[in-house]
């Protein structure tokens, strides 16, 4: 439809910064995947990734590449807290996670300074330069988010922790009285939600060189609907990265179409939540839900 | 009537003993957070929040959820200002027509919400978290981004004439919350929002139309929205599409802190009471002991994970989403 | 007098009702009866408005109705008890004594409970069940909720004018003998004014109460008897079609297990919240039935062995070795199989597939460093849906699909496959039909003589005398009886039911 | 609703397909239409877009910047819808994709005018907008290594405002309304933000001059009304009566306060602020409030559009012009009680004509780093 009003939108040039400009996001909502996927839901993705930009800013000069490796495992722990708090405490997940958040978004503020910071050009280059070059018109990355949207696929597909996370969406009991450590792999999830964020977040502190506690605001909604959109309800065991792909390809291509269809900046929540409705009512998969919640 | 304390019976009062140890706590660290004063103070904060945390109890009951009202608050609070001001701006004359007027709005946006979530089988979480972009988008459109300033003394006594310390406002969101109450306890509607929320498809078996009590769930919840949105007009005197930033997340976590089960079917009304009041004096307490800003929210975060840890009951639960 | 005339019923692909006739005189007590899979519940659901019916006619006094949904049913008098629990465990007795029906309590929008309160007495009384109408339902005991639901059902009495139909499924599966009596004393006495289906698989039962008698198979009625001529074998027969015999538990195949090889011991075990202590011991190739009646603490036993209960005292051995700590992981990882009572929820993953289900036990046999070996397991599907011959297109298809007995096969290809030496049994043929039973009575002759123990918990007794070497009854959370069931020798229900209530 | 009903679950049984489809065609279309050759970037452009991209549209301060920018549209013969508003929301994400976007469909011919946002988000704008070869002006978030020298003409100007002078007046505006003696407190804005930053640095630096002023406590209430309404009941009860006057960063917290003290029934504590907002400025003229900053937004707003047009048309050559008229300061007005009438009629009321070609007539000089 949007094609049809503009043939510019869908020249590959344009649909390649499309999909690079949502390299962070699609990264944040593939983690998110994960858990929405066991049927959780991980609202401190945002305040992880929000920490992400900050760690890695300030421990770019004194770690240089190795910073990635801190923030991930910054990512991981934060999210197996959330996991912990779900699982050996019983607080749902919306709330625990909400939680968690909070105190990541504590620990940014607290070693940012509460300012904005900027990398070193030089030392952002050496460390992460390749990210930002491209090969044959094709942004690394773009690559590297595909490479890591594939891992995601091969963990969900091919592992024995994908397969026990669908079968805890689809039936968490089946999977105890299968002997299955249920608890372990649900940390599991939340924790690597909580990777896949710092990640987002770091490509993004990359991208924008420098890292603030309010840097990735605004990307936890458009993540959870990338997720939904794309086909992996919140009532679990259904859909995977490879929907969230298409999800998030969904996502970038409306907000983008805005501008194309020249719809109003007033009037563009109305039409993101309308097209959202749509999305959702025509892609979700009615036949697995004896009663909708 | 004798109740045993058993564990089971100390176990529905926990939320309470939480909120009575976090009053002795700041009080302990800084005595002047014990006083009718400050009590005021968050009652003021609490009323709008109470309404909002009220109306979406009675969807968690249902076992649903509903993420819309924010974009509901925002259109009700804006329509409500304006017509209050195009109805001579005075609550004294025909504007007083603006309270049932926002209440309908916020009732209509109810029934939207529970219409595409029964009727589409959306499930709520995704059915009102769209509509709450439309709802934002919609009061963008109505007010341009504008603020509506509303300087009517009799609309603003609610907050600056008190009775026995407390605004009005308080006193009036505690008569809602006793509606709320009957509602919850006293009518039938109230008493089948607990049937669906406990097994939804026996309440079917027993001839309930659960799909027109859904969307009557949600429009109950919307007349909520639109009074916390009147309250919150109340307490600043503008609306604005702002008016309802932060309420999602800070009326959902009331609830569950106060002790109703996402899962539906149990809690109430009186446990988002003590819930609200839970998370503002939380708000209030880190401000009046002066942590500083940069901690609050991750202690806010804490606090609220032992809260809920405390008030559930683990063995009820075979696992938890 | 309540009638079908003709009654057709059909799903995607199954033709579950034949042109069923059937009739109900006004306080007449009539008995259905029907193997699994044979077309009650089907025709159940159509005479309590929860179905519609494809053809015929339901006929109310001769006037043809339609019934879009159970509501409208019970405006013509026509009630259902429910063999499920049909109680919403959150609200009082009152309220679901009245659910759906509030409007006589409500004045100016308020729900007057001190009427309702008093109205439900009434109804309790009725069946002479002594509780505070105020009382949470999740806090009743299982038989006193079964008399809720009656009394629920008896509320049609106030509401509707004219006679009832009663439907009662399964109403004593849950009760005590005591409680048997009292119920069908309130059954007998309520004549006057209704008339009752009762269903039950206790042919003594049926026979017992009921005037006449319809034998349901395959969707249509074999015979309608009177229940002063009828005996419990013909009805069997007619069921099943054919004789019952030993045949049908396979008794023949019995072998004599090998009591030198202890498999599993139990020493004193005392379960959490129970004051009881169990001793047993499994060996190799032997089947051990529990029996008991409902809640007398069968499957938490099962669930102590499978470690999804940890035992407050006492020991439990695997192969002598006692078991320190109690998680089902832990318990797979020795061996222990567990087919539960809730296939649905606890057996079957749908929406995995056939292959899916079965690894799920046992991925770590078919991984490598996490990564699975998806041919190997397609493989292992493939090779066990031909051993068992389980009707499923490929090893692709969804678990969620297939029938109650191929999902079972799964279950028990799943256990069977990882080499699991003591399964537990827990209601393994709830709900399937004739065929898929005897199927499942063959794998367990299999197993057994493969040398493997098998707890079982059965879903009537005459299975569990059928199969069992060895039986255990149980009641309060005790072993109060041990029998010894050598082909040959095995003991008469009776013998077992003495010991039971 | 059942035909509605059929409709979908109908349409659900495709959806695996619908989804499939959705992506087949996206990469399809991509694949026809990359015969299409690349539009050829041009130097200038006749008749550029006009674009403002701005956090949201629920604050004052933005929607004087959106009215300056229609003015300036108008200005050219345009209707004021012709002005394309990119709304980010807080989202430097958003911000950044949505002009790529803008970017992607009007190539060169575009002249934007832009908050960034984030202070690190400058940079990729404005790497991106030079990439297509049209022209930015940004407003307040920049990082001190980058200049718009540094991109040769399509990266216009950058204008911010000093906001550490301004907030010290106001500051002494209600540390003499004080007397001179009391305790203070300061609501800032989110913390990491810079003019946060700099209007606490001002309000610091006034302490300095009243050695009898206490300061009690500083916290950030993240420009919110709701917020700041939330955290002075908070100080009510820690400091009571020793609360003399309070310090806002933004007009909006501002409110905040007020209402919060009217809940108390206090009326005269002495409140100043920052912004210059409509409802300041009459609450200044009432009384209510002490002082505020006028920042102009309107006319930024008008004049960040214009520079990025002109330059665009080719009107002049930015690389040509001093570096003071490529980095430089925004007006500043401390307005207080005594000429808040008359500011009001003259700025108010009506917006004053402005010439949108004369781009520095109200600049406050070149922008100077601290290091």
């Amino acid at each position: 439809m949007v094609g049809v009003t503009d043939i510019k939108f869908l020249s590959p040039e344009n649909l390649l910064n499309l999909a690079t400009d949502v390299v962070p996001l699609l990264i944040m909502a593939v983690g998110m995947t994960l858990v929405i996927y066991i049927g959780s839901i991980d609202l401190s993705s945002q305040s992880v990734a929000n920490m992400a930009t900050v760690l890695a800013t300030v421990t770019l000069p004194v770690a240089g590449a190795a910073s990635a490796l801190v923030v991930m495992a910054a990512g991981l722990l934060f999210g197996a807290v959330s996991g912990i708090v779900t699982t050996r405490l019983k607080v749902p997940s919306f709330i625990a996670t909400l939680a968690v958040g909070g105190i990541a978004l504590s620990v940014a503020q607290y070693v940012s300074g509460q300012q904005a910071l900027h990398m070193d050009a030089g030392q952002r280059n050496h460390a992460f330069g390749w990210m930002q070059g491209s090969t044959a018109g094709i942004p690394h990355e773009l690559v590297l988010a595909l490479v890591i949207v594939g891992v995601a696929w091969f963990i969900q597909n091919r592992m024995t922790a994908g397969r026990v996370l669908k079968a805890i969406g689809t039936g968490e009991p089946v999977a105890v009285a299968s002997g299955i450590r249920v608890e372990r792999y649900k940390i599991l999830a939340f924790a690597l939600s909580g990777m896949f964020a710092a990640i987002a977040g770091l490509m993004f502190s990359v991208k924008l060189s420098g890292g603030s506690p309010t840097l990735a605001e605004g990307f936890l909604l458009p993540a959870i609907v990338a997720v939904l959109v794309g086909g992996t309800p919140l009532t679990g065991g259904v859909g995977g990265v490879m929907n969230t792909l298409i999800g998030t390809m969904i996502v970038a291509v409306v907000r983008a179409s805005m501008l194309y269809l020249n719809i109003p900046a007033t009037g563009q929540q109305i039409f993101f939540g309308l097209v959202l409705i749509v999305a959702i009512a025509t892609t979700i998969d009615r036949s697995k839900m004896r009663i909708v919640k | 009537m004798t109740q045993r304390l058993t564990m089971e019976n100390l176990r529905k009062w926990v939320p309470l003993f939480v909120l009575i140890g976090l009053v002795l706590f700041f009080t302990a660290v800084n005595p002047n957070f014990l006083s009718l004063r400050n009590f005021a103070r968050i009652a003021i904060s609490s009323s709008p929040a109470l309404m909002v945390a009220t109306g979406v109890t009675f969807v968690i009951l249902m076992g649903s959820i509903d993420l819309s009202m924010e974009g509901t608050i925002a259109v009700c609070a804006v329509l409500f200002a304006l017509m209050l001001n195009a109805l001579g701006g005075s609550l004294s004359g025909a504007g007083w027509l603006a309270i049932p007027g926002a209440l309908l709005i916020g009732a209509v946006l109810g029934a939207v919400n529970g219409l595409i979530h029964v009727k589409l089988k959306i499930p709520s979480f995704m059915a009102s978290l769209s509509l709450g972009f439309v709802g934002i988008g919609l009061s963008l459109l109505i007010t341009g981004g504008d603020r509506i300033l509303i300087e009517d003394p009799i609309f603003r006594s609610l907050l600056t004439v008190r009775v026995g310390g407390f605004p009005l406002m308080a006193w009036a969101a505690l008569a809602c919350l006793l509606i709320a109450w009957f509602i919850q306890d006293d009518t039938t509607v109230g008493r089948n929002f607990y049937a669906v929320g406990g097994g939804e498809d026996l309440a079917r078996a027993s001839g309930l139309n659960t799909g027109r009590l859904r969307v009557t769930g949600f429009i109950v919840a919307g007349i909520f929205y639109a009074l916390g949105a009147i309250f919150a007009v109340a307490r600043l005197g503008i609306a604005e599409t702002e008016t309802g930033q932060n309420f999602m997340f800070v009326s959902i976590t009331s609830v569950v802190v106060g002790g109703t089960s996402l899962s539906g079917g149990s809690g109430g009304v009186w446990n988002t009471l003590v819930g609200v009041l839970i998370v503002n004096v939380i708000g209030n307490g880190m401000v009046v002991v002066g942590l500083p800003d940069y901690f609050q929210d991750g202690v806010l975060g804490l606090l609220v994970i032992a809260a809920v840890y405390l008030s559930t009951d683990r063995r009820s639960l075979f696992f938890v989403k | 007098m309540f009638e079908l005339q003709n009654v057709e019923k059909r799903y995607p692909g199954v033709h579950v009702l034949k042109g069923v006739d059937f009739r109900i005189g006004d306080g007449e007590i009539v008995g259905l009866v029907g193997e699994n899979g044979a077309g009650k519940s089907t025709l159940m659901k159509i005479i309590y408005g929860a179905v519609r019916h494809d053809a015929g006619n339901v006929l109310v006094d001769g006037v043809p109705v339609s019934f879009s949904n159970p509501r409208d049913a019970m405006k013509m008098g026509v009630g259902m008890v429910y063999q499920e629990q049909s109680l919403i465990p959150n609200l009082t007795v009152m309220e679901n004594i009245f659910l759906g029906f509030e409007k006589p309590f409500v004045r100016f929008g308020a729900i007057k409970w001190k009427k309702m309160a008093e109205a439900a007495g009434k109804q309790l009384r009725k069946v002479k069940l002594d509780i505070d109408p105020a009382m949470i339902t999740s806090k009743l005991t299982f038989s006193q909720r079964q008399l809720v639901e009656l009394a629920k059902v008896l509320t049609l009495e106030e509401r509707v004018e004219g006679k009832l139909v009663i439907l009662l499924d399964e109403p004593t599966s849950v009760l005590s003998k005591e409680e048997i009596d009292l119920l069908f004393g309130l059954v007998r006495e309520l004549r006057g004014r209704a008339s009752f289906i009762f269903v039950s698989h206790r042919l003594d039962e049926i026979v017992t109460l009921s005037d006449r008698i319809y034998v349901l198979k395959d969707g249509a009625v074999v015979d309608v008897m009177n229940s002063a001529e009828a005996d419990i074998e013909t009805i069997q027969k007619k069921m099943v079609g054919r004789d019952v015999n030993h045949e049908y538990y396979r008794e023949d195949k019995q072998r004599p297990y090998d009591d030198g090889h202890v498999l599993l011991e139990l020493d004193h075990v005392t379960i959490a919240g129970r004051g009881n202590d169990v001793s047993l011991n499994l060996h190799a190739g032997e089947v051990l039935a529990l029996v008991g009646v409902e809640g007398s603490g069968r499957e938490p036993v099962l669930r102590t062995i499978f470690g999804m209960k940890k035992p407050e005292k006492g020991t439990i051995s695997i192969r002598g070795i006692p078991v320190r700590s109690f998680s089902a992981s832990e318990s797979v990882s020795h061996g222990v199989g567990y087919v539960p009572r809730e296939r649905k929820i606890e057996g079957i993953a749908s929406g995995m597939n056939v292959f899916e289900n079965m690894t799920l036990s046992q991925m770590r046999n078919y991984s490598k460093s996490g990564v699975l070996r998806i041919p190997a397991e397609r493989e292992l599907a493939r090779d066990w849906i031909r051993r068992l011959s389980i009707r499923v297109a490929s090893e692709n298809s969804d678990c969620g699909n297939l029938s109650g007995g191929n999902q079972q096969k799964v279950v028990l290809a799943k256990w069977r496959s990882s080499g699991s030496e003591i399964i537990l049994l827990d209601h393994p043929t709830r709900g399937l039909d004739i065929g898929a039973k005897e199927d499942v009575y063959e794998m367990i002759r299999d197993m057994s003589a493969d040398g493997v123990g098998i707890i079982l918990v059965a879903d009537t007794l005459e299975e569990a005398i059928g199969l069992s070497h060895t039986i255990a009854v149980i009641k309060d959370g005790e072993i109060r009886k041990w029998f010894n069931c050598q082909p040959g020798s095995k003991p008469s229900p009776y013998d077992l039911i003495r010991y039971m209530v | 609703m059942s035909f509605i009903k059929n409709y979908i679950e109908h349409q659900t049984l495709n959806r695996r397909n619908l989804l499939l489809l959705s992506a087949w065609g996206l990469c399809g279309a991509a694949a026809s239409s990359s015969l299409i050759g690349r539009q050829a970037a041009a130097a200038t452009s006749p008749d550029p877009k006009i674009c403002w991209s701005y956090r949201d549209r629920t604050n004052p301060f933005w929607n004087s910047i959106v009215a300056g920018g229609e003015a300036f549209v108008r200005s050219l013969g345009r209707q004021s819808g012709d002005l394309i508003n990119l709304i980010n929301g807080g989202s430097s994400e958003k911000s950044l994709s949505d002009i790529q976007s803008l970017l992607s469909r009007y190539g060169s011919g575009v002249a934007l005018a832009v908050d960034p946002n984030d202070m690190p988000n400058c940079r990729p704008v404005v790497e991106a907008v030079s990439h297509a070869g049209a022209y930015v002006s940004t407003i307040w978030n920049k990082t001190d290594d980058l200049h718009p020298w540094d991109f040769g003409d399509n990266y216009v100007s950058h204008m911010t405002w000093s906001d550490v002078g301004p907030s010290e007046q106001t500051a002494r505006v209600l540390f003499d309304a004080m007397g001179g003696k009391g305790g203070v407190v300061h609501l800032g804005g989110i913390a990491s933000n810079n003019p946060a930053i700099e209007r606490q640095q001002g309000f610091k630096n006034a302490l300095k001059a009243y050695p009898n002023i206490q300061l009690l406590a500083i916290q950030a209430a993240d420009w919110d009304t709701q917020k700041a309404n939330q955290v002075m009941s908070g100080f009510l009860t820690r400091y009571g009566d020793a609360i003399k006057g309070v310090h806002c960063a933004s007009d909006t917290m501002a409110y905040g306060v007020i209402e919060a003290l009217r809940a108390e029934g206090i009326e005269n504590m002495p409140v100043v602020s920052y912004d210059g907002n409509p409802q300041a400025i009459e609450m200044i003229a009432k009384g209510k409030l002490l002082a505020t900053v006028f920042t102009n937004a309107y006319w930024a707003g008008g004049i960040t559009a214009s520079l990025a047009y002109y330059a665009a048309t080719g009107a002049f050559k930015p690389s040509a012009e001093p570096r003071e008229h490529r980095e430089f300061y925004g007006p500043t007005a401390v307005i207080t009680t005594k000429d808040a009438q008359e500011f009001k009629t003259k700025y108010i009321d009506t917006n004053p004509e402005y010439n949108w070609k004369d781009f520095w007539s109200l600049a406050k000089g070149p922008i100077r780093y601290k290091s």
